[in-house]
């Protein structure tokens, strides 16, 4: 156990998980039999396999709150679909430097090959991200449509900062 | 910016129940405030709880709502749905609404058996049931398809377990094809001496039940054979066989033995496998009397012929019904199979990698698997146990747990090591009457009349020593420890370090997966635990089932297990292969992509990114097409679709959108 | 019946898509006499209290082209909506951002820094940053403030219809401006292009390979594009796949890539991300270490991908922390 | 890569001619091999007791010394023939990369300082460095006078290999033996070659430590070795400058030479006695006098 | 105590120290030490466990059940030699030496320790040579060893002392780093994070791994 999973206090960071359902929701399932504690911080999304998985859903996680992504898919070459896991892995290699270059921070995104029997891989890899992403600080997307006068008051940098810090 | 099309058929009307499952939830989250959260999501005009919703009570609310039409539409937040999904789609549809207008919450497995804190479980459950709420609002109605299954079956391995599921299938009148790796079935059973705890000779329960596996005419044995290929999906897997060269006809060899005796070599001189390397063979052999079939092998990597070209071939000669075959091929059998199972055991631990055991460093140091031969009547040395120096042993240690328990080596114990080590024990105290020490951790018994077996030992004056063998070697202190070899362990009942001089010592290797236990998962796409063991669907509740629908554990491949445990789920995999058999088809989850074709611009991007070729492009109207048959669900391609064209049934990208809307806002 | 009053404005934009209306030809002249043009700055000597001397809605459609980055095209955008009917985002910058919408992966800091202290110049010496207001010896002067982040015009006002394009195409501008002439009004939001995606316009589409795969990314500048093949399946990154037809493939006949300005279809959110599933799930390596060097041969993925939609992406502009920390400064 | 010479304190005393032999080996190979400048203590063994986190320090001063006296090669290693030595610098590396925090804390001292932390500086033992770098062939290639018809017993001691190296078998290495053979010396097959020899013990509780290496004499000398081979200070003082005592203790004779393995190699390669430090042992030296004839030096033995 | 009574007693729940396991597990994977099976595979394998009072696995087993005193005041600890035989071959991975450290070095702050068992002086001495000079003198370590426990084994050893005079293999110099202002800033920064390490600890009842 951690003190990852107990902590309470503080800036509780919310991560969404996208899970294959052959290995990591698996896993994630085989975690909670053995009543493997973690932090309470991931919510998982289940999809049939980590190939499914559309860019737009990241950026939608993330545009709706989330600190964190985390893909969860088959190890290479243990692909309930044979190769779905490849394409996950390729759009990843490249979603993840575009994440880069928009500024975010690249332990806010990760991917991990968990296989079904990996219950304590799934407890490991949630309690280090959720560790990650709480010492990173809450990610807050600039909301599309600002009021606009927050921008047309706008003197400073710092307050074109502070209208940014906005919720959506 | 693009505006969604309105997919939902009226506003929808979604029931949400809450499951307590006894205290397993409702322990962990506060079931009060998440019904009321539940009632204010959007779109839900019932909000209930019940204590176990997978009962019939619990399925009656959900059908009572649905047929009273306050809902169209279920959420059900409970287990996993790799649990429960099925009991609550039917749940749905028998109350008269489509099975697929439900979604599940995971909130046990995902959220009260793995978090600490009350509030924090009751924030995440309650995001997950609003992420229910939000996808299965665009749910729409689907049907199944079902396809027939096929009544063949497959065992792979051809031990005690998967000759006993092949007997069970065979005797219920199903086909079966058995292929076996050896050039004979029969697996490490058929090398053992006595059985634990009654202590019956192993040969003789076995080979009965082998000879009838040939005889069976419900039964297509194939020894020498491996399969090299799997297609298909559960009801209809296509199987390819690759049948080594044996060279010798199976169909005409009577097993009289004139070959062997007129080979070129005149006494055996290669390491015999089933003996384990105690005694040699010649290039062909059988490999023992009882073997199953009794069908001569000529091994290519010692014979003369096959080294040199120049042998004048006796054996084919002394052949009188001419079964030699030197120009025999391999051979690919393809055969259709409705289901598989697998039986295809474990590999004994190499003792060598525990280097301070000093096997294979000093002599008279033997492992447990090399003991059953050296006891056997028909082993290597007629039953007799003798140290390299043809003297009797006067004092034997045993040593437990050798490659079990262990996070250097295998940190599972091997579940079988104390019995067979208490079953040598008495064996070699019977054959030799050395004063025979058995060095353990823990002693387990767990299972009928071991316990009982266990207290027999204790009384036939054998000693136990509660301590993990430190080291062995041959360094004396004292004049009385020459020429011995020296077990070094602390006695933890005593709390002293001992050291006992020994003239043998039986290192009693634990259970491993077999090396290729990894390749053969990837065939038969199922999935490995960490040590290498293949995955039960449910270690409670589907201990012989895997993910992959169809294919079934039986036996040591599935985790270190007995020889009656190997037998009971030999016997259960088969049960589970009949009740598909009779259930006579199998419905598909309709989770597969689709094409709108009306939006398709031929782009050919999904084409090559499906794995299984089921979409195909249609070249007159410049549009794709998915073959619903062979397209398995796994939507890569409806990610890959540049213009949103295809689209994942259950899995569309509005749903999943809606999903992570849900998920993240509410709560 | 007086003629409708239709009016034209620019902000952050290069001046193609009033080139884009001049392109209309002959045509134009037929517009002309249809419609009374009232504000078009560009062509014509309105000026802003002209406008806001008109009454609210008196205007029937204005076409407003160019993203919104400053305080002076807000108002601007803002007056013209009180004023209109009907508003439609004119081009790829009104529609997505467009270029300009690329300043996003940028703060204005560092923008300003960039343009005004840090750009060789003949004149050294220079530390003068524009300020929004100053006071000289004959009074207060004012410029309009340069906003953080670049928008599209629908995510500062209420937009009717969208022309999509790097310019629009002529005969879309023509189909719009006859369709809403005629009253015969879509319905709100919707993209004035067919729905569906280019390669089906593509005058290669024949020759594109059943097994689409790429092992290098290429660059025009590098290589020679084989005129009479797909260009994707050359290697070099055609977005065709992705973008919405009705430009008539202008660019693959010109033997150039589609770089996307019609932006996606409408099933589509978020057109960079949807290309790079679509592009990298054709990628022909299987280990990370292979994708990533193919990767590699790409030039700067954001341009690419959001060449023509940063501003309307989910992501809409780099992220900057709270402590004002950007992370993303480098390009 | 770089080498650089971590001696520590042994090898300045009771273990100079471990030094010696080992820095005209390593000039007879034509490796370069200065000390590190300003070196301070390991930490060793008795610093673990008092406080880990200094020890873990001062090895970190020693790496921050290394990069900087490599002058940015970042393949710099430190060649530490002190088995404690080995041990202790090798433990700080390991923690340093296993424990951030600890590192951190580490880093801040080093700062304070005025140093830098360099946590790429690896520790290696001049075993590794012979076979792994410099490879058997090149020390055969300069053997001219074989030690043929010499039965060495090859003592690794404990530390060198536990728990750390990673360049031999932890219960049954080899290296040492692989040298000797090259060298043409037959090899003792014994099972003790990494039992303790009673380490720091035998200067404090003296009848426990000694016990241990009598164990080690006993066996060897009855195993019919010529010289038993050491590659740690602690190791060969421990064994062979208790002789006396341990035989008086245990009415045994267990008189045999120990030597380094380093002083072999030399006199293999037909080194100086004296440059190999052979007038420093105490044991008779009957073995070492076959394989090589001793060149003038002063008459030592006891 | 009479002849018949024997060295045991009932052991009062009351009397063990329940935070003793978790002291001893604060070092840096410590927490193995919950995995012991108490196989005795440590003890079987440590060359000096006939000398303890106490078997490496017994010790274990009192840490985990909170004899604090006994397992301070045994000599185990001051037997152990440092060889890793135990760490590298337990089957749970348990760190017994550094565990075997982490007891020293409470007995050596507590000050309870065998009195007769030089050994914690011999770390007192090297820790104070070395921390003023940079360096150790095995010779000048071992005088004041013998000094501070045993003068009379100094004459013993005289003999064997002549004999590396002899050889060149004592030295009488202290030998000293040159930037020893460095070492000082270094360790006394150590110290300092210590402090604020303890302080931090001390709340959640453990006490700093140092």
């Amino acid at each position: 156990m951690s003190d990852t999973a107990h902590k309470t206090d503080g800036f509780q960071p919310r991560i969404v998980a996208f899970f294959c359902n052959w290995c990591t929701y698996t896993a994630a399932d085989l975690a909670g039999t053995a009543r493997m504690t973690y932090a309470p911080n991931v919510r998982v999304v289940r999809v049939m396999c980590s190939g499914r998985l559309d860019p737009q859903f990241i950026m939608e996680a993330f545009r709706n709150g989330a600190d964190g992504v985390l893909i969860g898919g088959c190890h290479p070459g243990d692909c309930h679909y044979q190769a779905g896991n490849y394409k996950a892995l390729r759009r990843y290699i490249l979603l993840k430097r575009v994440m880069k270059e928009m500024g975010i921070e690249e332990g806010r995104f990760r991917l991990e090959w968990i296989a079904a029997s990996e219950g304590d891989k799934v407890q490991r890899v949630i309690n280090e991200m959720t560790e990650t992403i709480r010492k990173l600080g809450p990610l807050h997307l600039e909301p599309v449509n600002i009021p606009a006068t927050a921008h047309v008051q706008v003197g400073t940098d710092k307050a074109a900062v502070a209208a940014r810090g906005g919720v959506s | 910016m693009s505006v969604p099309e309105n997919r939902t058929n009226g506003t929808p009307k979604i029931g949400v129940y809450i499951c307590h499952c006894g205290i397993n939830i409702a322990n962990k989250v506060n079931i009060k405030e998440t019904v009321d959260f539940a009632a204010k999501l959007p779109y839900v005009t019932v909000a209930k709880e019940y204590k176990f919703m997978c009962s019939d009570p619990g399925q009656e609310l959900i059908q009572q709502d649905i047929r009273a039409g306050l809902i169209d539409r279920v959420v059900v937040a409970s287990c996993s749905p790799l649990m429960h999904e099925a009991t609550f789609r039917n749940a749905t549809g028998e109350g008269g609404a489509n099975p697929f207008m439900f979604q599940m919450a995971n909130i046990r497995e995902h959220v009260s058996w793995v978090t600490f804190d009350k509030d924090a479980a009751t924030v995440k459950a309650k995001a997950l049931i609003a992420a229910a709420v939000h996808r299965v609002s665009l749910h729409r109605p689907l049907e199944q398809t079902r396809v027939p299954v096929h009544p063949d079956v497959l065992v792979v391995g051809g031990g005690i377990a998967g000759i006993h599921a092949s007997l069970t299938l065979a005797n219920a009148g199903k086909k079966v094809y058995l292929v076996e790796r050896e050039p004979t079935i029969g697996g490490h059973m058929a090398k053992f001496d006595k059985t634990f705890p009654t202590l019956d000779c192993s040969a003789c329960i076995l080979t009965p039940k082998m000879s009838a596996v040939r005889a069976h005419p419900n039964i297509t044995l194939w020894t020498y054979s491996e399969v090299v290929g799997v297609e298909g999906f559960v009801g209809n897997f296509k199987v390819k066989v690759r049948r080594k060269p044996r060279y010798v006809d199976e169909d005409l060899c009577v097993g009289c033995l004139e070959c062997i005796e007129a080979c070129i070599f005149k006494k055996g001189k290669f390491p015999d496998e089933f003996n384990q390397g105690l005694s040699q063979r010649k290039p062909i052999y059988i490999p023992f009397p009882q073997a199953t079939p009794l069908v001569a092998v000529i091994d290519p990597e010692t014979c003369a012929h096959f080294k040199t070209g120049k042998c004048k071939k006796p054996c084919a000669d002394a052949c009188q019904p001419g079964a030699v075959k030197f120009d025999q091929t391999e051979e690919i059998k393809e055969v259709a199979v409705g289901s598989v199972i697998l039986a295809t055991g474990f590999k004994a631990f190499d003792a060598a990698r525990v280097g301070r055991y000093g096997y294979g460093k000093y002599p008279n140091i033997y492992t447990s698997l090399e003991i059953e031969r050296l006891v056997n009547a028909a082993g290597p040395t007629g039953g007799e146990l003798k140290m390299a120096d043809g003297r009797k042993p006067k004092s034997v240690g045993i040593v437990h747990c050798v490659g079990s328990r262990d996070n250097n080596t295998n940190a599972y114990c091997s579940r079988v090591c104390c019995m067979y080590s208490l079953k040598l024990a008495h064996l070699i105290k019977e054959r030799t009457e050395a004063e025979v020490y058995n060095f353990y951790i823990d002693m387990r018994t767990p299972g009928k009349g071991y316990e009982e077996f266990y207290e027999r030992l204790l009384k036939e004056n054998v000693h136990f020593i509660r301590g993990r063998v430190a080291e062995i070697n041959d360094w004396a202190m004292i004049d009385e420890e020459k020429g011995h070899l020296i077990i070094r362990v602390e006695d933890t009942l005593i709390g002293r370090v001992r050291r006992v001089p020994v003239d043998m010592v039986v290192l009693s290797v634990g259970l491993e997966a077999q090396p290729d236990a990894d390749a053969v998962r990837r065939l038969f796409n199922i999935s490995c635990s960490h040590e290498g063991w293949f995955l039960e669907r449910h270690p409670k509740l589907a201990p012989v089932s895997t993910f992959t629908e169809g294919i079934f554990l039986a036996g040591a491949c599935q985790g270190p297990k007995d020889i009656p445990d190997c037998v009971a789920q030999a016997g259960a995999a088969a049960a589970e292969a009949l009740a598909l058999i009779d259930k006579g088809s199998v419905e598909l989850e309709p989770n597969t992509a689709f094409v709108n074709e009306e939006v398709c611009a031929g782009c050919h991007t999904c084409l090559n990114v499906c794995p299984y070729g089921a979409i195909s492009y249609i070249k007159e109207i410049n549009k794709a097409r998915v073959n619903g048959a062979l397209c398995k669900g796994c939507g890569t391609c409806v990610a890959a679709c540049p213009s949103g064209a295809l689209q994942q049934n259950l899995f569309t990208d509005e749903q999943i959108m809606n999903e992570i809307k849900g998920v993240m806002n509410h709560v | 019946m007086s003629k409708p009053k239709v009016a034209f404005y620019w902000c952050a934009s290069c001046g193609g898509c009033e080139e884009a209306v001049v392109d209309l030809n002959e045509d134009i002249l037929g517009v002309v006499q249809a419609v009374d043009i009232v504000f078009w700055p560009v062509a014509l000597d309105f000026k802003r209290q002209d406008v806001e001397a008109m009454d609210d809605g008196s205007i029937t459609v204005s076409f407003i082209n160019g993203a919104i980055r400053s305080s002076e095209q807000y108002e601007m955008v803002e007056l013209l909506r009180r004023k209109s009917k009907i508003v439609i985002a004119f081009g790829s910058c009104a529609h997505l951002g467009g270029i300009p919408g690329l300043a996003n992966t940028f703060d204005r800091a560092a923008m300003l820094k960039e343009a005004y202290l840090e750009s060789p110049s003949v004149t050294s010496g220079n530390t003068t940053i524009p300020q929004t207001e100053i006071t000289v010896p004959e009074g207060k002067l004012t410029l309009p403030e340069l906003w953080d982040t670049v928008k599209s015009l629908d995510q500062t006002i209420k937009v009717d219809y969208y022309l999509p394009g790097c310019p629009p195409p002529a005969n879309l501008i023509k189909e719009a401006v006859t369709t809403i002439l005629e009253g015969r009004l879509p319905e709100p939001g919707t993209i004035l292009a067919p729905d569906i995606a280019l390669c089906e316009d593509c005058p290669r589409r024949e020759t594109k390979p059943d097994k689409l795969i790429i092992e290098q990314f290429k660059r025009p500048s590098q290589y020679i594009i084989d005129p009479d093949q797909c260009i994707l399946a050359q290697g070099f990154l055609c977005l065709g796949s992705v973008t919405r037809k009705g430009c008539g493939a202008v660019c693959i006949e010109g033997n150039m890539p589609c770089t996307g300005c019609m932006g996606p279809t409408s099933r589509v959110k978020d057109f960079g991300a949807k290309a790079m599933s679509a592009i990298a799930s054709l990628i022909d390596a299987d280990d990370e270490e292979k994708i990533t060097k193919i990767i590699d041969g790409m030039a700067d993925p954001v341009g690419t991908f959001y060449r023509y939609s940063l501003p309307a992406s989910i992501i809409h502009r780099s992220y900057q922390k709270p402590d004002g920390g950007g992370a993303h400064n480098g390009a | 890569m770089k080498y650089l010479y971590y001696p520590g304190c042994s090898l300045k005393s009771t273990g100079r001619a471990y030094e010696e032999s080992m820095l005209a080996v390593f000039g007879a190979l034509d490796i370069p091999l200065p000390e590190l400048h300003d070196w301070n203590c390991c930490g060793a063994t008795a610093y673990m007791a008092i406080s880990e986190l200094k020890a873990f320090a001062l090895c970190a001063r020693n790496f921050s010394l290394a990069a900087e006296q490599a002058k940015g090669d970042p393949d710099v290693s430190l060649v530490v023939p002190c088995a404690a030595c080995y041990l202790g610098l090798n433990k700080a590396y390991r923690y340093m990369h296993e424990h951030p925090d600890l590192k951190g804390t580490i880093d801040k001292a080093l700062q304070s300082a005025g140093l830098g932390l360099a946590d790429g500086v690896r520790v290696r033992h001049p075993l590794d460095v012979i076979v792994n770098d410099i490879g058997l062939d090149k020390i055969s290639s300069k053997v001219t006078s074989s030690l043929a018809g010499m039965k060495v017993a090859c003592y690794y001691g404990c530390q060198i290999i536990r728990p750390y190296a990673d360049f031999d078998d932890q219960q049954n290495p080899t290296t040492m033996n692989r040298i000797m053979h090259a060298l043409g010396a037959k090899t003792l097959d014994w099972p003790l070659k990494t039992r303790c020899c009673g380490g720091s013990l035998t200067g404090t509780i003296e009848d426990v430590g000694t016990r241990l290496s009598y164990i080690l004499l006993r066996e060897a000398k009855l195993r019919g070795a010529d010289v038993i081979v050491t590659a740690c200070p602690l190791c060969q003082f421990n064994l062979e400058c208790y002789q006396t005592t341990i035989g008086r203790m245990y009415h045994d004779r267990v008189d045999i030479p120990v030597v380094y393995f380093t002083q072999l190699m030399g006199m293999a390669m037909g080194l100086d006695a004296k440059a190999l430090g052979l007038q420093r042992l105490i044991s008779p030296r009957p073995v070492i006098k076959e394989a090589v004839p001793v060149q003038g030096g002063q008459h030592v033995g006891a | 105590m009479k002849e018949w009574e024997g060295g045991h007693k009932v052991q009062y729940e009351s009397e063990l120290d329940p935070h003793f396991a978790l002291e001893i597990a604060s070092i840096p994977g410590g927490d193995k030490l919950f995995s012991c099976i108490q196989c005795g595979t440590c003890s079987g394998m440590c060359p000096l466990s006939h000398n303890m009072d106490f078997t490496p696995r017994q010790v274990i087993a009192m840490i985990r059940a909170g004899f604090k005193d006994e397992v301070l005041k045994s000599h185990t600890t001051w037997l152990c030699a440092s060889c890793y035989n135990c760490t590298v071959e337990c089957p749970r991975e348990i760190k017994i030496t550094d565990i075997m450290y982490a007891v020293k070095r409470i007995a050596v702050r507590k000050k309870i320790y065998p009195k007769r068992f030089p050994t914690p002086v011999l770390a007192g001495e090297f820790f104070g040579l070395v921390e003023n000079h940079g360096r150790n003198s095995e010779t000048w370590l071992l005088m004041r060893l013998f000094f501070r426990t045993n003068p009379l084994k100094m004459f013993k050893q005289a003999r064997l002392g002549w004999q590396l005079w002899r050889r060149g293999r004592l030295s009488l110099k202290v030998d000293s780093i040159e930037r020893t202002h460095e070492l000082k800033s270094i360790l006394k920064t150590i110290e300092k994070e210590h402090m604020i390490a303890l302080r931090n600890n001390s709340a959640a009842g453990k006490e700093a791994h140092v």
